[in-house]
């Protein structure tokens, strides 16, 4: 089991209820992890509308989930 | 030596969680070899896609949103032959009227400072995670999350 | 009945004999209807095609540079789907940094306001009676009539 | 003979030594007016780099020269 932090911002914080959590996961990959908070939360927005990031930094959907990683998926932004 | 100013430590994109002038952002652009400049600003609406607006709240993912900014600006900076650049973007709770977002920048010809801007305000939408909120008229509100 | 403005007696294109304020420009442009405000500064630069200059003096047919000035905005509130726009060209004594030249344009979307802001300072460096006497750091100086 | 006030800016003033005068002339178009004045004052512009204006306003350099024009050579623009 791995444990990281995810973020929730905009819709994805409405629907989930919480900015944050921490929770421990099997998944290898980003990709799996972001399913499994999916089914968890029922979100919406699928992953092809995401971007994700790890500690600050845009990621691929592929890299590795690893314990004390800060997780963040981001929604279509709508700044400007 | 002395080191008049650091590219490391001027950040040329900035969140601001409150009203800013822009006058001060302006004038750190200015440069006796700049002969154009060039400024963006976008305002809250009275309206989106038809529907009256009363107001709107952004919210960003601090941390990266300064990091993509900054990259947005340094690859202006690398891409067109400016001088220099700035953008600043609200958050927080806006009301109509109120500015959003700005950007500047200074170059010796125009030509470069208007393909510049619009570059920096395209990506700036595009890319740094910052997200609107809309409140409505008839008192509905909603996320924006626009399909590409 | 009040007329709050008559479209007749607002000037869009002023010549200023003097250092002026873009501010109170600038607040003539806001409307809560528009998103996207777009600006362009012309500034009198500390070189010209690679000879150093200490300075300029610009001169204008005064009714035909109102005339034209006001035509070309006039053109772009028809060509383009902005809210307002606005130019205001110096005339008389510059010195290096000086604001030459501010083109202001409001508008729904930012697309129509840079296209419209290019297209004014565009269409008033090419048409306009205005003339830029240039002085030299090596004690020249002369008129700028530039090759088409 | 028609008389007319021919202004003179830029470059066109500083040859002319003048800003404005007023001349009788013989000239039934414009073109031929600026021709008169090429040789008078020794301008180096020739006709097809300039714009011809009457009473403020552009003109063509066919159009004919009236009693009471003011004319006006336009040099090549540099404002912006």
């Amino acid at each position: 089991m791995t444990t990281v932090t995810v973020l929730y911002f905009a819709s994805l914080r409405d629907a989930a209820g919480m900015s944050s959590e921490v929770i421990e996961t099997n998944a290898n990959d980003l990709r799996t992890l972001y399913g499994e908070l999916q089914s968890l939360h029922g979100f919406v927005l699928t992953i092809d509308r995401l971007r994700v990031a790890v500690d600050g930094a845009f990621v691929g959907w592929n890299d590795a989930v690893c314990s004390g990683n800060e997780v963040a998926f981001i929604p279509p932004v709508s700044g400007g | 030596m002395t080191i008049l100013e650091s590219r490391e430590t001027v950040k040329h994109f900035i969140l601001s969680d409150a009203a800013f002038d822009i006058a001060p952002q302006r004038v750190q652009l200015l440069r006796d070899s700049a002969g154009a400049f060039v400024s963006f600003e976008g305002w809250v609406r009275d309206h989106n896609d038809g529907r009256a607006a009363h107001g709107l709240r952004y919210e960003a993912y601090t941390t990266l949103a300064e990091a993509e900014g900054e990259r947005i600006i340094d690859e202006a900076l690398n891409q067109f032959s400016i001088v220099d650049a700035r953008c600043v973007h609200r958050t927080g709770d806006l009301a109509i009227g109120d500015l959003a977002v700005w950007v500047g920048v200074s170059a010796a010809h125009r030509d470069a400072a208007f393909h510049a801007c619009r570059f920096i305000i395209d990506e700036v939408k595009s890319r740094v995670p910052i997200w609107k909120h809309e409140r409505y008229a008839d008192g509905a509100s909603d996320w924006l999350h626009p399909q590409p």
